[in-house]
């Protein structure tokens, strides 16, 4: 057993977190959030620049060859930032799809794009009504000539008004919560059919809305092999949750630290917030919170590359379990902020928002404790 | 015992709703149903219909133009009310600085005053909270130095809430600042808004909503006949006007409502195939905050009823206050989850009244995530609920 | 609506109060729980003198005619005292069955007895398997020459070692958890092939086993008509959850009184454990959940005479809620209490047991809070 | 970062279980499977094997007779000691004087006291707890008088655990009434029980188990000799103990071990015509605490990684300890609660070795409310829970 970095990961993380310190102070942070695209080109191009937007490539394709302990890094460092940049949809779910199934010609195509920050990509999944459930797709791709048509809506994409190409799951057979029978296709966002709307997220981030009517592709836009590209979903998924794991655990870091600070310096009734033991408790409750929050994104990362069941088993377990410590820690920091934390100037009020809204995504602390009673059950 | 509404009650509960299918606009009761943005004049047209039917100010003696309406009947009133869908009614005139004119002011600010509440000619703000003392009011610091027939006011009040729609606002102001007891020098000026030297700045909340605002004070000159009561015992007047009719603290009728569109949505969002009403951890979630409603009800009915009879509540408002607020921030809560995906997406524009654009996720989605945000004010704000806690283990506990 | 007491309910509350007062203190009852009965046969002589095993039953059969409200009153004061004796099994329970379901004669004969003390009664309902469900009967009651045979199992008898006389609840016919088919039997406590197995239970009172090995009873041990009692039992378990209420806020109150005054007396590193913020508003929420307990309870009490949808939405709102707050108020009267909570020696220690364990009777917050998610979606 | 266990460790884990599987009593193993009583000849016959095996003194150093193993081994160790059955090691003598006598013990007391722990001669229990000075153990009062080449021993002692067994007791005296502060004038004395004027009585807890005891000194000689360090030095040898090897204390063996009993127990349980473990709230609660406990493995694994490469735990020794304890009384709640009615009968006689009567309900329900009730006593005793807060909010957090 060894909880020790690499000298890689090392770097990496000296090298991600130098950057958010550097670029993306909270007042700067603010203003990309509030900007037209939601994110800085700029930064982006130093992620680039970094090679961060390779972490989970293979080195064939210019990317670092990192595993889920390198996501979790990088995903530490953006949560300590509340960074908005559209790596989450761009490199770990876009470009994680074209890495596990693309053609050699796709790979090189897309993922040298993405790696150099030339290209952006959005997973459009989600439905109206499909909830959390990896399996439910009920928008169809249906072949008619030489390529195919897709028709369905998609929801809550992250990043999706960003993406130049969106990568769009689509069933060609099957139930529509069938595993079986789901294709995903490459869509240029200038497709005729779509139609597109973009909306803020209300912690800062952006998501679109996406109506398909009947939008026609090439047969060379499909990813992988129309039906049976579910495996490869869910593996994405699960780095998509070590990545936001490490960006709970940063949040938290930053929200406890700012929180503790704050009962330091505050004053009430001519005494140090800090005194009140009532609240000392509490800090010390959201320390506890981080520390399980920490080991849950640690044992979810380091089993990424394991057997699906392992690997499951602990996604499951990280996601349902920092979703509870986050909403905790995120609910107590403005808690003990008082009025100031409940204001749009202060930081604290964003951590708190994006700690709880990260349960929104790819599924919230019932989900996956569900989940997890069924794969640990499985296992037993 | 019997907790069954006597027939005078229940036909008192037919007015109410008789007169609230009448009087309530149709474009405010659809925004509160819509949990779409407020405006001033949405407040305005509401609480004239009040003013006409003689029911704005519940908690005043018939002598000043009340209803002499009993607790339980203020009770069913608010529960009506939130029901069908009317706006709560702005505390600032009717239930804050209105009894403390009514207790200590003199019979001129009396005679000028409180018909002008009563008629909305006066729209009021409160000046309490200063920066540095939230909870700790004891340690405000604006100040009121006596010139002549006037006082000059300088200093910072925050947390003005509806601020900007004020034309009048009332204040704790330090006018002794050499008192032995931080509670003592401290003085209840009543300042009307237009006065120079005044100005009100948004403060943004973490929703993105502008509910309240800092208000500047800069050599303001506020005439002498404007103080409350006598000089430097204003901390007496604000005790008062904040242990003052604190039944509603329960806010049970806008629980009851927002229990009812929570089990609404449940009923629509689908989980796995099946509305999520069914899901049995939802279910359990909805059937545990609802149980906690309903005693949470009978709580505030038998301190209504202790009230009727003449009892003072005690350490109950502080626990009214409490699990009031903690079964509202669940509800809230609740929503969030429930909405799932469709929680993210923030479409400030679609709270708008006017707004026809295209909704992003199911109608009633656009204003969850936001309430549940805006709703963490609840524990901290009129005494945070931990002072609360404080409150009940020394005046409740003896601790 | 008026929350006040009766005349007559008053001179009840004193009258229960007093005698629990003065022939109950902690010592004592600790001599009767431990002693061979189990319960005190001269506190049940005094019971009967002051008509207040008759509390619930009409004023023809020598009872007080008394509601909800009179039977919360009495449980709050046997939970004040952590009272052992034998009368929600007796009187509420038994008493109650016969009340509703029996004959003129078993009505005059019955309740006769045990208004005056001389009969004790226990309801064997509960099976090995049955859990909460009161629906749930598999002992058989089969029809032979002039009478019946009842055959099977009954678990947790409250009482069942002491009782003269058991009601036995029985299938006539359906599946083994229908409503309709459950017929309810008179068995005395030396009837032939019935074997009893009485044990205490962790909470002082007694509970027992019982195998119905082809009992064999006459026509006229028949209480109501076999097959249609669902709705009688139903009927008393309302009643039995009225009195349990009442007797967790007792309990609880106790408990509340009881901490808070230890945590005014007891010094450490220097200072009384009052004074630490944090044992200060853990008493508070123990003084909340009390509270709440109370509204609840009353609430059932007052429903008990209210259609069954209405009746029953408020016993299952009081047994889940209470359940919850009781449990609270339990374990952390003996955290407050520190390493002498632990111990035998103390009342608080036995509080706690009894506040923990009410919620194994007829149903537990989980079962409750589901049953009144089932009533309050019909209520909808 | 690799969380997986090297190949050294699996094949350490594989001769730990083929030595449970030969050398813990079979009889043993059942009694603690089937949460019955253990006697003083149960807990004997296993150190004895454990010390023939030299595996009994797990922390000590390899020159006094320990196994030298890694943290993790230990980790290892325990993990298979109680998911085969195996019944805790005492820690009294072996990891709590035996790591005073080594650090501040004379030549003397280490030849003569350690090898006798080693090999089960001398039974030894804790006398630290005085009634009054529960978790402020700096408040102590039973006093050491030197009197020639002995103390003289008066005052109580309590919470002794197992005591009734020992014959041995390590007491924290006050040598120096006069001392300016009241953790000064403590010693650490060595006291044979067999010495006239000691008095042991036991103390019935809530669950009606003899486990903890009174015991009283009247004017108990004791050589000066038996006086471990200096005199008056006390206060910092028993920190060292508190402090001393807390690796151990989050209890992840035991935890896990109680999670795959509880879940054996929601399969044989039946709600509504289905296994518990099926129901869906009872199931999640389960994934609740089971998910806590991966967390709490993780961060304990973490910590022994860390005390590996020589780093010393700090606020993470009381961070396991909270959660260890939580998560433990969790999972005995829950154990109680799956039994429905079946937890209330209280059939104490059934839990004795040579038990063989009728047993009422499943035959895992006899210990389980007596188990719920006895492990309150988690979050009191080794500095309560609200304790090990203060210490993290001051230590870990500068509050």
């Amino acid at each position: 057993m060894d909880f020790s970095l690499s000298e890689e990961q090392r770097m990496l993380k000296d090298t991600v977190e130098r950057l958010v310190r550097e670029t993306y102070d909270f007042e700067k942070r603010q203003k990309i959030a509030d900007s037209e695209e939601g994110f800085s080109r700029e930064v982006w191009g130093q992620l680039a620049e970094l090679g961060l937007l390779g972490v989970p490539f293979p080195e064939d394709f210019g990317g670092l060859g990192g595993g889920g302990i390198d996501l979790m890094i990088v995903g530490e460092a953006m949560g300590q930032g509340l960074v908005v940049e559209p790596y989450l949809a761009t490199v770990v779910l876009g470009g994680g799809l074209v890495e596990l199934l693309g053609s050699d010609t796709q790979k090189e195509e897309i993922l040298g794009a993405v790696v150099g920050g030339e290209k952006l990509l959005a997973f459009a999944h989600g439905e109206p009504d499909s909830r959390y459930e990896t399996a439910h797709v009920r928008a169809t791709a249906e072949k008619v000539g030489g390529g195919w048509k897709l028709t369905g809506r998609k929801s809550v994409v992250l990043n999706g008004g960003e993406a130049d190409t969106l990568i769009v799951s689509a069933r060609v057979s099957g139930a529509h919560d069938d595993e079986d029978g789901i294709g995903l296709f490459l869509v240029g966002k200038d497709a005729a059919n779509l139609k597109l709307h973009s909306t803020p997220a209300i912690d800062g981030t952006r998501v679109a809305e996406i109506a398909l009517d009947g939008v026609e592709i090439a047969e060379d836009a499909v990813l992988g092999t129309p039906g049976a590209c579910f495996h490869a979903i869910e593996e994405v998924l699960a780095r998509a949750v070590i990545l936001l794991s490490g960006e709970a655990v940063g949040a938290m870091n930053m929200a406890v630290d700012t929180t503790v600070e704050y009962l330091k310096t505050r004053k009430q009734f001519g005494k140090a917030l800090s005194q009140f033991q009532v609240l000392q408790h509490r800090a010390v409750e959201m320390r506890i919170a981080l520390e399980e929050a920490r080991s849950l994104a640690i044992l979810a990362a380091a089993r990424l590359g394991e057997p699906r069941d392992v690997r499951e088993l602990a996604v499951s377990a990280a996601k349902s379990g920092i979703g509870r410590h986050a909403r905790f820690v995120g609910e107590q920091a403005v808690q003990l902020h008082g009025g100031i934390g409940m204001t749009w100037e202060v930081p604290v009020a964003h951590y708190t928002k994006r700690l709880v809204m990260l349960d929104h995504l790819f599924g919230d602390t019932d989900h996956h404790q569900e989940r997890f009673a069924t794969l640990s059950d499985a296992a037993a | 015992m019997d907790l069954n509404f006597t027939p005078e009650e229940q036909a008192f509960r037919e007015e109410v709703r008789a007169f609230l299918q009448s009087d309530l606009p149709d474009d405010i009761r659809a925004k509160m149903k819509g949990g779409k943005r407020l405006v001033k004049d949405d407040y305005f047209r509401w609480h004239q219909a009040l003013s006409k039917r003689g029911w704005l100010a519940t908690n005043w003696p018939k002598e000043y133009g009340g209803p002499g309406w009993t607790p339980v009947q203020k009770h069913i009133f608010d529960e009506e009310c939130y029901s069908a869908g009317g706006p709560r009614i702005l505390p600032f005139g009717v239930n804050m600085v209105a009894p403390v004119i009514m207790k200590f002011g003199s019979q001129e600010q009396k005679d000028y005053y409180l018909p002008r509440i009563l008629n909305l000619t006066d729209w009021w703000c409160q000046g309490y909270s200063e920066p540095g003392a939230g909870s700790d009011l004891a340690s405000l610091r604006c100040s009121a130095v006596r010139d002549g027939d006037h006082y000059i006011v300088n200093g910072q009040k925050t947390w003005t809430t509806l601020g900007q729609y004020a034309d009048h606002i009332f204040c704790l102001v330090r006018t002794d600042p050499d008192a032995a007891k931080p509670q003592q020098g401290i003085s209840f000026l009543l300042i009307d808004m237009k006065t120079p030297g005044i100005t009100v700045r948004p403060i943004i909340l973490l929703d993105g909503e502008h509910e309240v605002n800092e208000v500047w004070f800069d050599d303001v000159k506020v005439p002498a006949e404007n103080i409350v009561g006598e000089e430097n015992k204003g901390w007496t007047y604000a005790k008062y006007l904040l242990t003052h009719e604190r039944t509603g603290i329960a806010n049970v009728g806008a629980s009851k409502a927002a229990m009812l569109h929570l089990k609404a949505i449940a009923r629509d969002q689908m989980k796995n195939g099946r509305p999520l009403i069914e899901d049995p951890l939802f279910r359990n979630r909805l059937a545990k905050v609802e149980i906690d409603l309903m005693a949470l009800e009978m709580t505030n009915l038998r301190v209504l009823a202790e009230v009727q009879s003449g009892g003072a509540p005690g350490l109950e408002s502080s626990i009214l206050k409490i699990r009031g607020t903690e079964i509202r921030q669940e509800l809230t809560d609740l929503a969030r989850r429930a909405l799932g995906p469709y929680a993210l997406p923030f479409q400030s524009e679609a709270l708008d009244g006017g707004f026809n654009g295209e909704p992003v996720g199911p109608d009633y989605a656009a204003p969850k995530a936001q309430q549940y945000f805006n709703m963490r004010k609840l524990s901290i704000y009129g005494g945070s609920n931990e002072i609360q806690k404080n409150i009940i283990a020394k005046a409740g506990l003896g601790l």
